[in-house]
């Protein structure tokens, strides 16, 4: 039914992420101490007037967490919604010689609808950004 | 030398290996600062940095220092947990990219097999795409923290940018790795050692790349987030210290990988011309083959600045249509026609 | 499959219709022909499956039982849309995407009704649910719609998570995905499909929202606009049990593992019906009523699960369309009252006598009254629960509770006949008066003539 | 085909009574229901020579292994006469009212006819249950929309407690189903199932109670006199002198011919529940004040005692019960038309507003009299010879029962008599003053009533002979 | 490491994403507990796609590929979910679900 994935195959360990693990506590390491460093080395005078936000030195009006336009919660949907369509492509890349002239099609197939999506979205209006 | 049934030998080549690549990178990025304005000024005819020390080379010394004597600022209505997370993942991830990159081929010290790569994983490709998706948080999280309009916006509009450009990325990506079949970094090397640059055969994917490593890295043309004539200096507006510096750190570090990255994947990495035939050592061959990389790198590097300072800011518009109308089509045509030329030639 | 690939690909291009038809009042007339082809498109193939079934790369059968129930509702939607197109347009500006949607739904539901693999399951109850989350919130002013969509795509993902984890479980201990191959209960029954399977029986239970399920259902049957609730308590629920009786029936019904979640189920079933006849009785507007006696009736379509037999799969496509055309009738004339209490129907017999006989024939299929379709839908099932012969108590329980329901049904048509009141209606076309009177001899003659259905199996 | 006819002409009519304006229905009723008399009698002569032309078989859902089943035998033929009568007396009776709505009305009527019809023909347990629910529909309505001030909740009442009873009776019939050797519904089939004693212990009462809720039979009784307060007088008519007989005749056809063994293990409680039914409805006759409540608590009364003799095992008494049957449903349709009459005239129903009737109206107080005796069972009147069998029966089967229900008879005469001495005799008042006698339409009415009464009463033999083989056939299955 | 390891961790995350849902009040967190509960499921997936690979079983790979889909399907939950959720912020200013049952009154 299902053709065997390289994935599955691979013969990696988890032993061969450990030097990743080992990178990770270094950053960790630079970045924290960094930031203590920072943190005690520089000079610390603050006033009211210095903590407060600065806004081109206008007077700040409300809060600043406010709605931002729809445009780019729409693109981060988009992006997810997409970005999955493009996982799919991965297990095809690896197998796509075995797979041959058949899955071509089948991929073709589903890239039509992948356009399709696109297109739908792009009539819509989803990603115009000239208003 | 093995105890409790860890080979040590390993754990201390390990650590020294990671130590080199976190000290080069952050030597390449502080001098890409200077480098930076070397080019700037070239190219707009000046001289650039020159008073401290010769050509001015200690000058991104003086600018790091500068920034740890700051006083570090923030404000009250920020929220002060995620005001520090914000530049820490930044800067995170800006070092987690290069494990999995090979910066050589393997030396032999005393009889012992040491690669010049820290985590040779068959998701390396993957691998950098996951961390590199991460580095959007620390924008999101900085600017979100600030509590400012302007860093809110530039926040959101780098994590909107960021995103769109991924999936042309991930699109060339799926278009290499349909010519080389692994997601391996390692090799991917190997088999432009052995034959042609893959820039040969995805000089498109190339292109593709290129364009989206630029808008991933926020650099120009596409630094809309920091957009200092719109938004007053962008996500990093409310910061200072080295906070402030973690964020510009983080984005020469990420220019510096990115080079790096392309020249492994499209231009052969650590492989150069007759590297084989030399006759020479090997452990001379892979020293060389740093080299090789490390000179590609830097061309990136100056080719990055170079557009910099030639090409102007996109307008925000611009930058998205660009990404999703033109990107993404371009990619999916590159990814059907690598495929089906690779299989015409198959039969 | 003709229909699945049909109705997909009808909803892609309804999509499209929505962005070059400039009219919204025509794209109706698209949707119902897409309808109309879907529903051909699926009876042709009804000769190729009459003697036995076919499967398709291990992902989707095709037998006679399925084609019969896409039949069902490809049938009962294309009344819908002809009872209630018209409605689409004051939702909101997106008719066509509406349109779409529900066509993605059906063909969620034909997969419900074919699927031969795990995965199908999964994916048929995604498809049906997903566009679902975005039909309950397409009033997007309305506070009650928005707190609808919410509501149902929290609950719904939950379950879908729910039932993913039983999928896996089962998967642990079968090694395969495949519905026929399970092989479970052959020797012994592994602790891991035991609690896949109870997993599984609660998501289902959450999508077909059975008690203690079930608390989503009337706030999101409430809230969502009329014409699509009318639509999500009927053929979508169908869908959800056929599903439901597919993976059991199939998977789950041989060697000694029935016995562990028929108990299971038996109570929820029970409960189910208590607690929605008790419920359905209390509300005070319509629109309420039918989705707490939605609940009910799901209650009732339990039994074919529970019971396990050719009487029950039998019964669940009478069910489904007797239910169907019944509610979906209801709905219709619903939407045409200003009031949705059950004051809002006084007098509705004096002022539009014909609505109101239509209505009064759908709610007494509905109660399961003799000679309407009703009657023979919980026929067949309270017919598959007593063939099992271990759950009589059952049956004594919905007997009682049909006699409530008859209660909260008989309320509206006490209202309309016997008291005085003046409803504000919207006037009718003659195009609708001629699609209910449709529904009503659709509802009678499967009353008289089940077998009109049921040759088919 | 005759037998089709019986349920085809009142249905056919009744749905062209809808669409008809002003008396047009009044006419189609009267000519719909003078017709199925004529044909029920038709049947009775076809019975006599060939009773097997009277059975229809036509398919209807093989599937299921049901059919389209009908057919009488002489309980079948006398109880579709005796719907064909009540029919043709209520229209008589009503010709000169006018009804709000009138070709609704006069549609429900005929629908309930067919329904009514169609439940005494069917030898198909499914088609049997159908009927028996659509003979429910029409009647429901007409009390609902015509009925007293408290019509709607009262009838509701009285819709699901039969409602819930026939679910249940639904649930035994899909049971006997399964059971049957050939998974058909037909009668012949459901005889010969094979029925353990330990399922027909169950099964009678699924099926008693839908009977009983229909007879009705204490405890199941509390809907009966509610509704027969509230809903129109003639409604009431067809409710009491021949929906009720649903019941019985269900007992007769199915209960104790199916589950035997059931019947006999129960039929003791059955027949203490019918005594204490009498007793108490009796009594409580005795004390009211209202004169359709009290007449509804003497059918109660009158019906306990027959299913009592049902229940009574025996050729005598099933044969009493049968004649019974018939002759208590002319009886109180014709007390009905005359309260019918009253309420018309003087617009209560109280007993202490009238008084003093006979001399305003002697014709009616005359009627009054013939048939209230009749129903007492006064001999020489048709109540008689069917209350004799069915004592004689019971007297066989246990001694106590019948002095209890004896008991049940002597009350009878008290709450009559009080009845008819409140009503016709005593001092009149200023409402009794204006009323007048009766029309001639009513007089007709109640004229072929007392005739039937003292034919019958006089001259019982047909009768005994149409149902003798009824009678002798269920006892002996029993 | 033997696959009851990944059995249990996957049960655990799962059962922490279910007591989230039910326990926490914002739509945001519940949504992301749920999201939690669709990645314990494909961890469990894949663990026994290894060990049914390891059984001998050719077709274990569909496992994998079941995973793809989940991660596809539960994209498109986020999607709808997202737009669903910032529907409700935007009309009530706040994703806290008790203000739901508010609404309803």
């Amino acid at each position: 039914m299902y053709t065997e994935t390289v994935f599955l195959s691979a013969t990696t360990t988890p032993f061969s992420y450990f030097p990743i693990v080992l990178q990770l506590i270094a950053a960790l390491g630079f970045v924290g101490i960094t930031m203590l460093a920072t943190h005690f080395l520089g000079p610390k005078r603050k006033t009211s007037d210095k903590l407060i936000n600065f806004e081109s030195g206008i007077e700040q009006k409300g809060n600043a967490r406010q709605p931002v336009a729809i445009k780019y919660f729409l693109t981060a949907i988009l992006f997810v919604l997409f970005d999955v369509e493009v996982i799919f492509f991965y297990p095809y890349a690896v197998n796509f010689r075995e797979l041959g002239w058949e899955g071509f099609m089948a991929v073709l197939m589903f890239v039509g609808f992948f356009l399709c999506g696109f297109i739908y979205i792009t009539k819509k209006g989803a990603l115009k950004w000239e208003d | 030398m093995t105890l409790l049934s860890i080979d040590w030998f390993f754990i201390i080549e390990k650590v020294l290996l990671i130590s080199g690549v976190l000290v080069l990178s952050l030597v390449v990025a502080m001098y890409s600062t200077w480098g930076e304005r070397k080019v700037a000024a070239w190219i707009q005819d000046r001289f650039g940095p020159n008073r401290a020390g010769f050509m001015g080379l200690l000058q991104p010394l003086a600018d790091g220092g500068k920034l740890f004597f700051k006083e570090e600022i923030i404000p009250s209505t920020s929220n002060r947990f995620l005001f520090i997370l914000g530049p820490s993942i930044a800067m995170l991830v800006a070092c987690m990219t290069s494990a999995v990159i090979p910066w050589g081929d393997t030396l032999v010290i005393a009889g012992r097999p040491v690669s010049l790569q820290i985590a040779d994983v068959n998701i390396g490709i993957l691998f950098i795409f996951g961390v590199v998706s991460m580095g959007v948080y620390g924008i999101m999280i900085g600017g979100w923290a600030s509590n400012n309009k302007f860093s809110l916006l530039a926040s959101v509009r780098a994590a909107s940018q960021i995103i769109s450009y991924e999936l042309p990325m991930g699109l060339a990506l799926i278009a290499l790795l349909m010519l080389t079949g692994s997601l391996s970094l390692k090799d991917i090397v190997e088999q432009q050692r052995h034959g042609l640059w893959n820039v040969v055969y995805q000089p498109l994917g190339f292109f593709i790349f290129l364009i989206c490593a630029f808008a991933e890295c926020n650099r120009a043309p596409f630094d809309l987030p920091e957009a200092e004539n719109e938004l007053n200096g962008g996500y990093h507006l409310e910061y200072s210290s080295m906070k402030l510096g973690f964020f510009l750190f983080a984005e020469y570090i990420n220019m510096f990988i990115s080079s790096a990255l392309i020249a492994t994947m499209y231009f052969g990495g650590y492989a150069f011309p007759w590297m084989d035939s030399l006759g020479l050592d090997p452990n001379i061959v892979t020293i060389l083959g740093f080299l090789a990389l490390f000179i590609k790198t830097l061309f990136f590097i100056f080719f990055f600045m170079w557009v910099r300072w030639t090409v102007p800011r996109f307008r925000y518009d611009q930058l998205m249509r660009l990404g999703w109308k033109i990107m993404i089509p371009l990619a999916l045509f590159n990814m059907l026609i690598t495929g089906a030329l690779i299989l015409a030639r198959q039969q | 499959m003709n229909a699945l690939i049909s109705t997909a690909l009808s909803g892609v291009v309804l999509m499209f219709v929505g962005l070059f038809v400039r009219n919204k009042q025509h794209i109706k007339f698209y949707a119902i022909a897409a309808i109309l082809i879907a529903f051909i498109a699926n009876l042709a193939q009804y000769p190729a499956v009459e003697h036995g079934g076919y499967i398709m790369y291990g992902m989707i059968e095709v037998t006679k039982f399925g084609v019969l129930f896409n039949a069902v509702a490809l049938g009962a939607a294309l009344l819908y849309f002809l009872l209630s197109g018209s409605e689409f347009e004051k939702v909101g500006e997106h008719v066509a995407d509406y349109f779409a949607l529900v066509f993605f739904i059906l063909s969620g539901i034909m997969l419900a009704a074919s699927f031969s693999n795990l995965l199908m399951l999964f994916l048929a109850i995604e498809i049906m649910s997903i566009p679902q989350y975005i039909l309950a919130g397409a009033d997007k002013k309305s506070l009650k719609s928005n707190e609808a969509s919410l509501k149902y795509f929290l609950m719904g993902s939950f379950s879908t998570g729910i039932l993913l984890m039983g999928i896996t479980l089962i998967y642990g201990a079968a090694g395969t995905f495949e519905i026929s191959g399970l092989g479970l209960g052959a020797e012994s029954v592994h602790p891991l499909a035991l609690c896949g399977i109870i997993l599984m029986v609660f998501a289902l239970s959450f999508k077909v929202s059975a008690v203690p399920f079930h608390f989503w259902t009337p706030d999101v049957y409430d809230g969502s606009p009329t014409v699509f609730t009318s639509f999500m308590s009927t053929v979508v629920k169908a869908g959800g049990f056929i599903a439901f009786l597919r993976m059991f029936h199939t998977s789950f019904a041989g060697g000694n593992i029935s016995e562990h979640w028929t108990l299971i189920l038996s109570i929820i079933t029970a409960v189910t019906l208590i607690l929605g006849n008790f419920s359905a009785v209390f509300q005070q507007s319509v629109k309420r009523m039918l989705a707490y006696s939605s609940i009910a009736q799901a209650g009732f379509m339990l039994f074919a699960v529970v019971a396990m037999n050719n009487m029950g799969a039998q019964g669940i496509i009478l069910y489904s369309a007797a239910y169907s055309i019944a509610t979906i009738g209801v709905f219709a004339v619903l939407m045409k009252l200003k009031d949705y209490t059950f004051e809002g129907f006084n007098g509705l017999a004096k002022k539009e006598p014909l609505l109101a006989a239509a209505v009064a024939v759908f709610l007494f299929s509905l109660a399961g009254i003799p000679v309407t379709a009703g009657f023979f839908a919980k026929y067949f099932v309270l017919s598959a629960a007593i063939q099992h012969g271990h759950i009589l108590w059952l049956v004594i329980i919905a007997v009682l509770c049909a006699a409530i329901s008859v209660y909260y049904y008989f309320r509206v048509i006490i209202a309309m006949y016997f008291k005085q009141g003046e409803p504000e209606v919207e006037p009718v076309s003659g195009g609708f008066k001629a699609a209910l009177i449709l529904a009503v001899l659709l509802v009678l003659a499967l009353g008289l003539f089940p077998n009109l259905l049921l040759c088919w199996m | 085909m005759l037998t089709v006819l019986l349920i085809l002409i009142p249905f056919i009519a009744g749905l062209i009574a809808f669409g008809l304006k002003g008396s047009g229905p009044k006419v189609l009723g009267m000519i719909s229901s003078l017709a199925t008399v004529v044909i029920a009698i038709g049947t009775w002569c076809t019975f006599r020579t060939t009773p097997d032309s009277l059975n229809f078989v036509a398919n209807w859902i093989p599937q299921l292994g049901s059919q389209f089943r009908v057919g009488l035998d002489g309980m079948g033929v006398m109880l579709c006469l005796l719907t064909a009568i009540a029919s043709l007396l209520v229209f008589i009776t009503i010709y000169n009212r006018n009804y709000e709505k009138a070709n609704a009305f006069y549609g429900l009527m005929l629908l309930s006819q067919a329904g009514l019809t169609g439940v005494f023909t069917a030898f198909d347990a499914l088609q049997f249950y159908i009927f028996w629910e659509l003979a429910l529909i029409p009647v429901y309505f007409l009390c609902s929309f015509w009925g007293g001030e408290k019509r709607i909740a009262v009838t509701f009442k009285f819709f699901v407690y039969t409602f819930l009873g026939s679910l249940l009776m639904l649930v035994g019939i899909i049971y006997i189903y399964f059971q049957t050797p050939d998974h058909s519904f037909s009668f012949a089939s459901f005889t010969g199932a094979n029925l353990n004693p330990e399922d027909q212990k169950w099964l009678f009462w699924l099926f008693f109670v839908a009977f009983a809720i229909k007879m009705p039979v204490f405890p199941f009784h509390t809907w009966q006199p509610d509704t027969y307060e509230q809903s129109p007088t003639p409604v009431t008519m067809i409710l009491s002198g021949v929906m009720v007989k649903m019941g019985l005749f269900g007992v007769i056809r199915w209960l104790l011919p199916v589950i035997p063994q059931g019947a006999a293990m129960w039929s003791d409680v059955a027949i203490v529940l019918c005594i204490i039914g009498i007793v108490y409805a009796s009594c409580i006759a005795m004390v009211q004040n209202d004169l359709k409540r009290l007449i509804a608590y003497s059918s109660i009364a009158h019906i306990g005692l027959m299913c009592a003799a049902i229940f009574a095992n025996n050729e005598q008494s099933l044969q009493g019960v049968l004649v019974q049957m018939f002759n208590h449903g002319i009886n109180i349709i014709g007390l009905w038309i005359i309260v019918e009459v009253i309420q018309n005239r003087l617009g209560v129903k109280n007993l202490d507003q009238m008084g003093g009737m006979a001399q305003k109206a002697p014709r009616m107080a005359i009627f009054l009299v013939i048939i209230s005796l009749a129903n007492i069972g006064l001999p020489l009147t048709n109540g008689f010879i069917g209350e004799f069998l069915m004592f004689s029966g019971l007297f066989q089967y246990n001694h106590w029962f019948m002095a209890f229900a004896g008991l049940g008879i002597i009350l009878s005469a008290v709450y009559t008599l009080g009845m008819i001495q409140k009503v016709i005799f005593g001092q009149g008042n200023e409402l009794t003053e204006t009323t007048t006698d009766l029309q001639p339409g009513e007089t007709l009415a109640l004229s072929l009533v007392v005739i039937m009464v003292l034919v019958l009463g006089v001259y019982p033999k047909p009768m005994l002979d149409l149902v003798s083989g009824t009678s002798e056939v269920v006892s002996k299955l029993f | 490491m033997p696959v009851q390891y990944y059995i249990f961790l996957s049960i655990a995350l799962f059962c922490i994403g279910v007591m989230g849902v039910l326990m926490r009040r914002n739509a945001i967190i519940i949504f992301m507990c749920i999201e939690l509960m669709l990645n314990a499921v494909n961890l469990l997936m894949v663990s026994f796609s290894k060990m049914w690979a390891d059984a001998g079983r050719v077709d274990a790979g569909s496992a994998q590929l079941f995973v793809f889909f989940i991660m596809v399907v539960a994209a498109a939950e986020v999607a709808v979910g997202l737009a669903i959720i910032t529907m409700v912020y935007r009309n009530t200013h706040s994703v806290d679900i008790n203000i739901l049952n508010r609404l309803k009154n």
